[in-house]
């Protein structure tokens, strides 16, 4: 089963039908319903403050609208959608820097107990991959579970074990945003008590997380898009508004710019997952063109917002750093941006002249036919 | 949400990848016997007339022309990506460049039939070769200031002025010129533009090259000295110069050229990479996931093409990011490079001459600057 | 060479090495003993009164106030040496820092002989702590359009209206206040203002805090609701307020604390990846090497200063080029960190307070746009 | 014998003698003769070409004045100057796009002969180093030399020849500039021939050759600073001058930010060098920061400049390239940009938290004097 099955039809807007393969938006009512939700939920909280606590309240409304569990197959409950709607849900979700574990809950920890066959009583979860001896660091979310959803390598064996958080020492951090991430230390008995999974569900599991990353990143930045416009328009100095003057136009046109790359490249993975179900072989290659470019994208859209926001958006009531400050989370997280550039560096230089073009244009350093020779 | 500027990305169907491979498998036979060299920019500095008729006859010329107009009847995307793969692999693609992507889709919206049947047919052939006469001396980005003049005259116009930085001049049939067929009329800068369809052979043309800075002839300077031309060869509506030449800007804008000039260099460098003739970097990384997000976004532009939406303001983040990533891998690619220890002749002919083309990737179709201006303005903050 | 807008690099005599290895070697004691913790942007965020003192007793305080007012009589050099030991070991010295830098020089060029008398010892002792009050609600780089106003009264002015960003108002004794003691006159923005001495602990003065975006408190809003100002504490001439908060730009902008916020962080950096906790990288180098070379130049501008060389853009060119350095110093050092596979707490918290702090870099003293226009404008471009 | 012993002595400008060491400008009377030489050489030359050859005539100037052998020992038939002097003349000459080898000639050529204690005929020198196979590449002048000066390490020791031009093979090249970069092929007995000189040398020849194209290549942008002033404010677009426009603003200041930031570090480690004969243990750091800078303030530069003098500034007849070129040129010689950096990461991680900030101060990662403990 491939999530391109779950997805509804969309009208090809095309004249040349054959072209194009699997639409890449989400279903225009679920994004029209969740616009107005998280528009809600960004008119109705509180100001914002340092130390960022999961929303319950948020979080029941979403599980009562089945999109907590989005992505989870019907037979378990969940509501069967595909990545695609998915990354909506997680980029407008971030655009208003919803305190909610949609990404730990259903994208990772959802799956792994799926993949694992474990039962999913629909509590919340974090998940996380804890070291040999059994501890793992920043565990968003995780003193807010009801259980943790650990992946494990034992002895040449990936493990899946739900580990009721009752059962495991945690020490309460916070991340730079502000919001829970803890440490997390297993009895190894409960982890060794692990259902084993196939190999390929380790490395699909910091894919997965990458690129749910990278849907939050790119869901915030288009939010800060409309707040530094804004900003811009309203702010009079020197007798006019800034957006007129040419510096701040072209601060503007940057961060718009940069988020409209991190954009396209994100959607192509996530168009990728949805078609194959992360089956395809060019996914590490699609994953870490949107990690890369969402990274560095971040760089310029945070820089440049604060730049043109001025002092009063470093101020703790701005709306300003929920954004800016979860993206710098999220681009540490799944691999340093560093790590996907020398990742991305050890894919092309595999290729080679001849098939880096066929590295871009299909993830895969080598062509799945040789041209006649 | 309201504020994306780019259509969302597509993806391609199978008959895309197909079309993809049979041009690749057709290219890289022709590099294999050697008909081309592998180069950088080669949408501007490889000029092979021979090359771009194969590609006619190949089909791969004229795609968006009807076929009652010599053309292939076929879409932009497919169009997209016959263009990529002959960009990717550096081929000789200069002496029909301007024609398939503008002279083309120009006269398929403003021409007349008789015009459409005068010059599609051969353009489609890859045998009708056309340049763009719009800069001037002094009008730079600000092109409503061009000065060449056309006068009415019996039975047509007379045009007087110099254009410049036209490519390939020297080796076209025709150029379309963007001339003042009325006073300037300061208040109305843009009216009063006509655009006409100039015989670079007739009588009154001269032209001169410009030298680059590496010693290279690829722009002229064409001095009208009251050329006459005949009523047909006005292109469109008289007075409607400046929406026509603005109009077609999504179509100059997006393409993979925008993005793909030192792609043959990228290439080059991954290679020398992998066999520790540079050092292994992860600013390579860097380089190819933006190169490999610009493909996605330009494809994406092309969508919208296709399915006529109005893509200035995509187009212009394209060419944006596009032209500087293209020639930020020729900087980056030079920060690696030591002289004096090792001669790596094809790695460094395609640097250098990346490095002497880069300066016009930002500057031509446009400035980094004025795009900066169209995505501001596409945002409503002008 | 007509167009060097730095003055030219000097070289530290053995004197102020000698100096630098003293207070290298006090400091190094300090952080032995446990008297502060290494930390970042310490001139805004790390307040300790003792430790100004300290300092003051030391004689390192009040460098370049002469020894009539309590003051070392040393020079701008001198003063610039101990400012970088101080900053590059991130000690806390926020109590003293506007005093020292701003006011200071302020009351010796513009105050009557009373206010030197009455506040340059004490400034000198690191025992009164001054703020500065510019900038208000709608007037952010725009400072000519400052709101509050001074109305004259018996014997003195009554100010009232609201200065933001002022740092640390909430632990300072005292203030300098710019206000409008003359309506303003459209044609003619930057008169009618004018300084005024402003005791924070006056009635009518109402402070609030800023909280800052990772949750601390340094900035205030300060109200003034009709506070009663003496005529002698006036500063300067009454309407120059403007040319004398311009005049002092020199010695705002072009300080080591423009270059060396992160200083910490990269030291740390450069620890780590020594230490194989970060992965080696080549960019360390290059953030190396830019502030060994803005450490250069803005030595060069304390020798001007020195001089009362006129060194308004040259500091500008040190701070635009310092403050953004030093934010990419946290940027960059956050692109090399993964989150979740290993605790580096001294790292992390350096590099999580560096990222908290980095916005304010560009912005405080001058954004760069506004700096950028002074440099434009120091090369007659405006 | 120190560099410093033969500068003549400038008025120190503090109140406090004893806070400065040596000057670090050359004197104003020779930067005024340079100044008006090089003046008069960019008013008389022809218009630029893309080969770039040797100019016989200017060399023939600067050798009556001395200016040719500015280093050299007076002993020896030079002028007796230092470090100091010779950056003003190899900036100025720059800034002239000058085709002449006055760094290979004199800081490097007649440097090595006289190290080696080799007469110095003043005939026209290029200089290299040949691998052990006697090739040496990309030898700029090579075709013009009356001999190579070849630096050579064989066995462990090395060794320096003086070989007349007709005795070697040379392949003509020529580099990004349009200047002859030659390939030159040694008889390995000439090499052998040569007299051994301290390994220090061998140091000292990259860091000084690297020195010589910093000197270069900040004289280049300096006078693109002004090029690029003058274009902004005569060149009318939109009905008034582009120096009007905030983004061309921007790009000047940025333009001119650097080239100072790259004159900084140049300076500083010229007045090092100068003060200390290149015996100061912190040369290879000052070296090193100013070769990064100002490779990194090349990109800045270039790019701005062509950006903001358009498309005329990259016809061969208009004087950009001139500077452009040999800019990029120079860029990668003795030493990539990435090497420089990888050499200042390597400094600055031995040196470690407590010693990054005595390595910024005075080159050397380990305190002179440790603190009282």
């Amino acid at each position: 089963m491939t999530d391109q099955s779950r997805r509804p039809d969309h009208p090809d807007h095309l004249d040349h039908p054959g072209h194009l393969a699997a639409p890449t938006t989400a279903d225009p009512d679920l994004v029209d319903l969740l616009t107005g939700l998280f528009a809600d939920h960004r008119a109705s909280r509180p100001t914002p403050t340092a130390v960022v606590d999961l929303d319950r309240a948020l979080w029941g409304r979403l599980e009562e609208l089945g999109l907590t569990r989005l992505t989870g197959s019907e037979a378990s409950g969940g509501s069967g959608a595909g990545w695609v709607e998915a990354a909506a849900l997680l980029g407008l979700a971030a655009g208003a820097a919803a305190p909610v574990p949609l990404a730990e809950h259903d994208l990772l920890g959802g799956w792994l107990l799926e993949a694992a066959g474990l039962p999913n009583d629909g509590g919340l979860r974090a998940v996380c991959r804890p070291d040999p001896s059994g501890v793992a660091l920043n565990v968003t979310w995780a003193r807010d579970a009801s259980s943790i959803v650990a992946l494990w390598e034992d002895r040449d064996e990936w493990r899946v074990a739900d580990v009721p958080v009752g059962r495991v020492g945690l020490e309460e951090r916070r991340n730079l945003a502000g919001e829970p991430s803890d440490t997390v230390e297993f009895d190894l008995a409960d982890l060794e008590a692990g259902v084993v999974v196939d190999h390929a569900i380790g490395e699909q599991f910091h894919l997965r997380g990458a690129l749910a990353r990278c849907a939050q990143v790119v869901g915030a930045m288009e939010r800060i898009v409309e707040i530094t416009l804004t900003h811009a328009n309203d702010r009079v100095q020197f007798g006019r508004p800034i957006a007129r003057f040419q510096a701040v136009q072209h601060l503007v046109a940057d961060i718009a710019a940069e988020t409209a790359l991190a954009r396209a490249a994100t959607d192509a993975a996530v168009a990728r997952a949805a078609a194959s179900d992360w089956q395809d072989g060019g996914m590490l290659f699609a994953v870490a063109v949107a990690k890369s470019c969402v990274g560095h994208s971040a760089s310029v859209v945070v820089r440049g917002a604060h730049q043109v926001l001025g002092a009063i958006g470093t101020t703790l009531e701005h709306e300003l750093h929920t954004l800016t400050k979860p993206i710098l989370a999220r681009r540490t997280e799944f691999g340093s941006l560093h790590e996907w550039d020398e990742t991305l560096t050890a894919l092309a230089t595999s290729a080679g002249h001849d098939r880096l073009w066929n590295l871009m244009t299909t993830g895969r350093a080598t062509s799945r036919r040789r041209p006649a020779e | 949400m309201d504020h994306r500027l780019v259509p969302p990305v597509a993806t391609e169907g199978p008959a895309l990848a197909e079309l993809r491979l049979e041009v690749r498998a057709f290219l890289a036979e022709q590099v294999a016997a050697g008909v081309f060299v592998p180069h950088v920019d080669t949408w501007l500095t490889r000029w092979d007339r021979d090359f771009t008729r194969e590609l006619g006859r190949r089909g791969w010329l004229g795609m968006v022309i009807p076929t009652e107009y010599g053309g292939q009847g076929r879409s932009y995307v497919e169009r997209f990506v016959v263009t990529e793969e002959l960009l990717v692999v550096g081929a000789p693609v200069a002496a029909h460049w301007v024609a398939e992507r503008q002279i083309g889709p120009s006269l398929l919206r403003y021409g007349t039939e008789e015009q459409k049947q005068a010059f599609l047919p051969g353009i489609s052939r890859g045998e009708v070769v056309f340049g763009i006469g719009m800069s001037e001396p002094d009008s730079g980005s600000d092109l409503a200031s061009v000065r060449t003049r056309a006068e009415r005259v019996e039975g047509g116009w007379r045009l007087t002025g110099t254009k410049v930085w036209t490519s390939g001049a020297h080796e076209a049939d025709a150029f379309f010129a963007l001339a003042r067929s009325a006073p300037l009329d300061p208040a109305h800068r843009h009216d009063g533009l006509s655009q006409f369809i100039v015989d670079l052979r007739a009588p009154g043309v001269t032209i001169r090259p410009i030298i680059s800075m590496g010693g290279d002839h690829h722009f002229n300077e064409v001095h009208l000295d009251g050329v006459f031309i005949p009523d047909d060869r006005v292109l469109g509506e008289l007075g409607d110069g400046w929406s026509q030449v603005t109009s077609e800007l999504g179509f100059e804008r997006s393409g993979p050229e925008r993005v793909l000039s030192t792609f043959q260099l990228l290439a080059a460098a991954a290679q020398a990479m992998g066999d520790a003739r540079l050092p292994t970097d992860p600013g390579l990384g860097r380089h190819v996931a933006r190169v490999a997000a610009l493909h996605q976004m330009s494809f994406a532009v092309s969508t919208a093409l296709e399915a006529h939406e109005n893509a200035d303001t995509a187009a212009a983040v394209v060419k944006l990011l596009g032209t500087t990533e293209e020639g930020d891998i020729a900087d980056y690619v030079d920060t690696l490079t030591a002289s004096g220890w090792a001669l790596d002749d094809d790695l460094s002919q395609l640097l250098h001459a990346a490095i002497l083309q880069r300066p016009g990737f930002t500057l031509r179709g446009g400035t980094n600057e004025v795009l900066r201006g169209v995505v501001a303005r596409g945002l409503g903050m002008r």
